[in-house]
């Protein structure tokens, strides 16, 4: 294992004090339990997002904090859920008054732990809802196991959600507005290597000169399919029209119910792309794939797109949501309507997104 | 009678047998999961066992208490929610005992299972902790009902145990990470069944020496 | 080779279609000959800022093309630089009736197609200045050799002179700061693995598992020395310890004398820094290495100008000028002074920088 | 007398040289450049021999003319600036010529290498295609000095040309990339002289094909 580290087991509180250091007008960290926080956190009156998850998915989610997104990141272990102090002393430290939403993606660690963080939260009396994310097309099949992992989408809700925030929503419209991105949001992705875990120190997965794995998570979590390596258009083209002619796609999750103070099971629907669509198209890197070609993918998603009858209005195209040092990409296509285009195009200022201000 | 000193050895040694595991728990996650089994619980329950000095002097309740916190602090992803909920109930069972007899430690065990179930909301046969935990726990509760000592009745648990966490590997995943492997989770034996089963096999490495 | 890419000949064409699609809002390209130009361009009245070099350095440069930073970016095969005829192109298209500046990074094509280019558009009747780029303080001697190659500080001239144009700079004023920042930056690179160039590929260098490169340019050229592989403290020391301590560095250039209409040779020489000076710090990735381990490297780098007296007031960090998928990093250190430091702050719109606006 | 059509025939060669020694010329470069002047070369060269056709019956310095415009446009890198002047010098020498007698050669010859030197700035020893064009233009000068026939100036034009290329091995690179790895440049061949020594076998292959 080559990388620029010292001892694995210092990898992420290093790279957390890099980022304080780097950033120190836009953010803060506590290290015990870890969580980094907006600089100027709580804004009083305003509701906090608040998301977390494994690290090793740098920028996310701590590039995501500050002024229009995140009010506190929660990083885990590599790949590993956070815990729930994490979030729970993240939820105190920015809690403004105006009540928490926790952004989760689907894996049971995270639903787990920020299930036992959300019922430790409303002990002390803080107002907290949570969306979970689940965009990942690669898993089909829902009705008895976990469901689709939450990826790329996962991105898009904390900028749409966080400028929604910054503008003064409350709790529940946002809850609802990051249900409604989720709902819209699909991805798929594709690794060319695998990546190695720090701890672990070779590669999670062995692949072939000539191999690829196709519908990849991003925690090294091998894919559905292995396949040859192919051309970038025809990789596009397999990831792209994955999305685009996935079927709606029906689970029941458990939401808080703020009236009955419990628990319940809702069965949510994701409504099928259709012509005329109006697209956020997200070109993702993996982390180790450049930036040149990302838009060879985004080419090639652009044209597919223009056929279909998809409108793409806004993009996003680097490395976002990435897994370590793996090589590959992912796409994710969110149906846009105009208040999502409005709350995208806010402004942001965090260490890796930053525009309007 | 399960004392307390066997109770601290217990975690003492499924500690140890955590370590010398991390590899070989770990690479059962590279195949379905992603890698980090072996790594999350070796820092877990290295942490848990630090603390124990400082309760080493209360009860059996509070030690697993003690444990049960530090797992959740420290482990995160889905073996910290889930063993740390494991040994939480485990220890609201036992609040208070200095030792334990046969109905107590199945008290403890059962607790111990309802409450992954509770937390994981998996079922028998998704491929998870549970396939190795349950039947051990059903075996335990059997050998006690038909009067066997704590040893005798551990001893079967951990066989069944053994089988349990063996039976994982043709199975389909459908909950954790192995699940959005589909298909390709068949062949390769659970992680978190395989854990479990190391927890099982402490207390009767413990039980077995001290008897 | 394993990349997102489809036949290695359309690497550049198709990564520039893409560019295109995905930033149609901020440039527009010309594809033969190859150049990547403002959408607004030409901006009247405006000196224009011109750069260019090899490809295979993304999002360098043309991704740095758009207001308050290139008026134009010339893309040469990869790793070759341009040639004269696109960075004429590039001129006329740019030309506001300012003058135009060329930033040239000292490579022997470099400079030879640039004064090709210079001499051509001169002949035109188009006002041209260039300045070189030379900061890489791997290479020791100057005397009879090339001298040292222009790395990590090009990005910086870039958005500084870019906002010097936007703000009305007349071409001389902005020739001058361009040199003063060049005098003032100083970089290092290592690699912890080669890169593959598309039409060779095969890795350009091989480097055992527990090797690392260093002092490396941006071309998969090999570096100074190979040594084994150490914790990212240890790189950083190295690298740092030795932009720090360079001492000031005398070469003769060529530029151009408007007033004799010739070209005539310039003795420059970089200052070393002192206790005091105010930097801007630039930890860039080559490419393949994610942004985590560069804030682990940012980390340590802050702690050593802590200690050496040296303030760092301002930072960039990702990967601004790369190497294909070579993972390894490079610091840049930039001697700031006032000017400099309003001039980095002012708004930049591009597709890879952006602020204030 | 060299022909017109052995000029055509020359670039011809000359291209046909470079693709099937295209692979060997990026290795050299990969050892102390950045792994491109076959890439670069054989690039620049299949383009300026689709050009010939258009120009073929121009005199010998147009056709020249448009081969040195195509490279300085498709090249890049330090290559098409150098192989470009070249032959744009070596065009302006040969104007309006349709055949090309000892002198006329020598004044080619000359006035690419001069091109090649003033482009460049290098200096002879400095590691770079000077150091083949240089003692190749010497060599022929003097056997034409010496009376000899084109063909026979041009063998000993080629043998020096193939000893300055065997020459640049031991030095260490003051100009072009191999410059930045100071000593560790010394022991490899240069990828520009290598190209250049091609180019003056292909020369001397045409007109042995003819003689
Ligand atoms: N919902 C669940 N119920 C019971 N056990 C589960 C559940 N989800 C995951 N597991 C267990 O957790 C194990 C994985 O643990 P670990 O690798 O530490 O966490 P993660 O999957 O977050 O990386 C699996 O092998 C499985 O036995
Ligand atoms: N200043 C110079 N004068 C003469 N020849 C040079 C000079 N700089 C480079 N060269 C020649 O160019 C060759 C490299 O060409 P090439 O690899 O195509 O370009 P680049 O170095 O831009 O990648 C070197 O091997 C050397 O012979
Ligand atoms: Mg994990
Ligand atoms: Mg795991
Ligand atoms: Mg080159
Ligand atoms: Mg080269």
């Amino acid at each position: 294992m080559k990388k620029l580290i010292n001892k694995s087991e210092d990898f992420i509180r290093e790279s957390l004090q890099g980022m304080a250091a780097a950033h120190a007008d836009l953010i803060k960290v506590n290290y015990d339990p870890a969580f980094v926080y907006r600089a100027d956190a709580a804004v009083q009156g305003k509701v906090a997002i608040i998301s977390g998850g494994g690290s090793g998915h740098e920028p996310m989610h701590a590039g995501f904090v500050g002024m229009g997104m995140l009010d506190a990141a929660c990083p885990g272990e590599v790949f590993t859920s956070p815990t729930p102090d994490q979030m729970l002393s993240a939820a105190k430290r920015v809690d403004g008054g105006a009540g928490i939403l926790y952004i989760v993606k689907n894996y049971s660690g995270d639903i787990m732990n920020f299930e036992m963080a959300t019922e430790l939260a409303r002990s002390e009396g803080i107002r907290v809802l949570s969306i979970l994310i689940d965009d990942d097309v690669a898993v089909k099949d829902s009705l008895y196991t976990q469901g689709r992992r939450g990826v790329g989408t996962t991105v898009l809700a904390e900028k749409i959600c966080g400028a929604a925030a910054q503008q003064g929503y409350d709790l529940q419209r946002i809850a609802d507005l990051c249900r409604r991105v989720n709902l819209n949001g699909r991805s798929l992705g594709i690794a060319l290597t695998s990546c190695t875990v720090p701890a672990k120190g070779t590669p999670t997965f062995k692949l072939g000169n000539q191999e690829i794995e196709m519908g990849i998570g991003i925690h090294g979590e091998p894919g559905r399919d292995r396949m040859t390596l192919k051309s970038a258009d025809e990789i596009t083209e397999m990831l792209a029209l994955s999305i685009i002619e996935d079927a709606p796609y029906t689970r029941t999750v458990r939401e808080w119910d703020e009236e009955k103070g419990e628990w319940v099971d809702v069965e949510l629907i994701d409504p099928a792309f259709e012509k005329g669509d109006k697209l956020l198209a997200f070109v993702n890197s993996m982390g180790g794939t450049p930036i040149s070609e990302l838009y060879i993918v985004y080419r090639k998603l652009a044209e597919i797109c223009e056929q279909k009858g998809l409108q793409i209005v806004r993009n996003l195209i680097g490395p976002y949501i990435t897994s370590l040092d793996m090589q590959g990409c992912s796409i994710t296509l969110l149906k846009l309507d105009d208040e999502m285009i409005r709350l995208w195009d806010a402004p942001v200022k965090t260490p890796s997104l930053r525009w309007g201000v | 009678m399960v004392t307390k000193q066997q109770i601290l050895q217990w975690l003492q040694t499924f500690a140890t047998e955590i370590e010398q595991n991390k590899d070989y728990l770990t690479e059962l996650d590279a195949a379905i999961g992603d890698a980090d089994h072996g790594i999350n619980m070796d820092r877990g329950f290295k942490k848990a066992i630090a603390q124990l000095p400082t309760v080493a002097d209360k009860d059996i309740g509070s030690i697993l208490k003690t444990v049960s916190m530090t797992l959740i602090s420290s482990i995160g992803g889905a073996s910290g929610p889930l063993y740390g909920t494991l040994f939480l109930r485990a220890s609201t069972a036992v609040a208070g005992k200095q030792e334990l007899n046969e109905q107590d430690m199945l008290g403890l065990l059962q607790a111990g299972l309802d409450g992954v179930l509770g937390r994981g909301k998996a079922q028998l046969g998704d491929k998870t902790m549970l396939d190795a935990l349950s039947p051990a726990v059903t075996a335990f509760g059997q050998a006690v009902g038909e009067g066997n000592s704590t040893l005798e009745a551990m001893q079967r648990a951990v066989a069944a145990g053994e089988q349990g966490m063996k039976d994982t590997t043709p199975m389909l995943a459908k909950k954790g990470r192995a699940s959005y492997l589909g298909e390709r989770s068949v062949g390769h034996q659970d992680p978190g069944a395989t854990s479990s089963y190391l927890m099982l096999k402490s207390l009767l490495t413990v039980l077995e020496s001290f008897s």
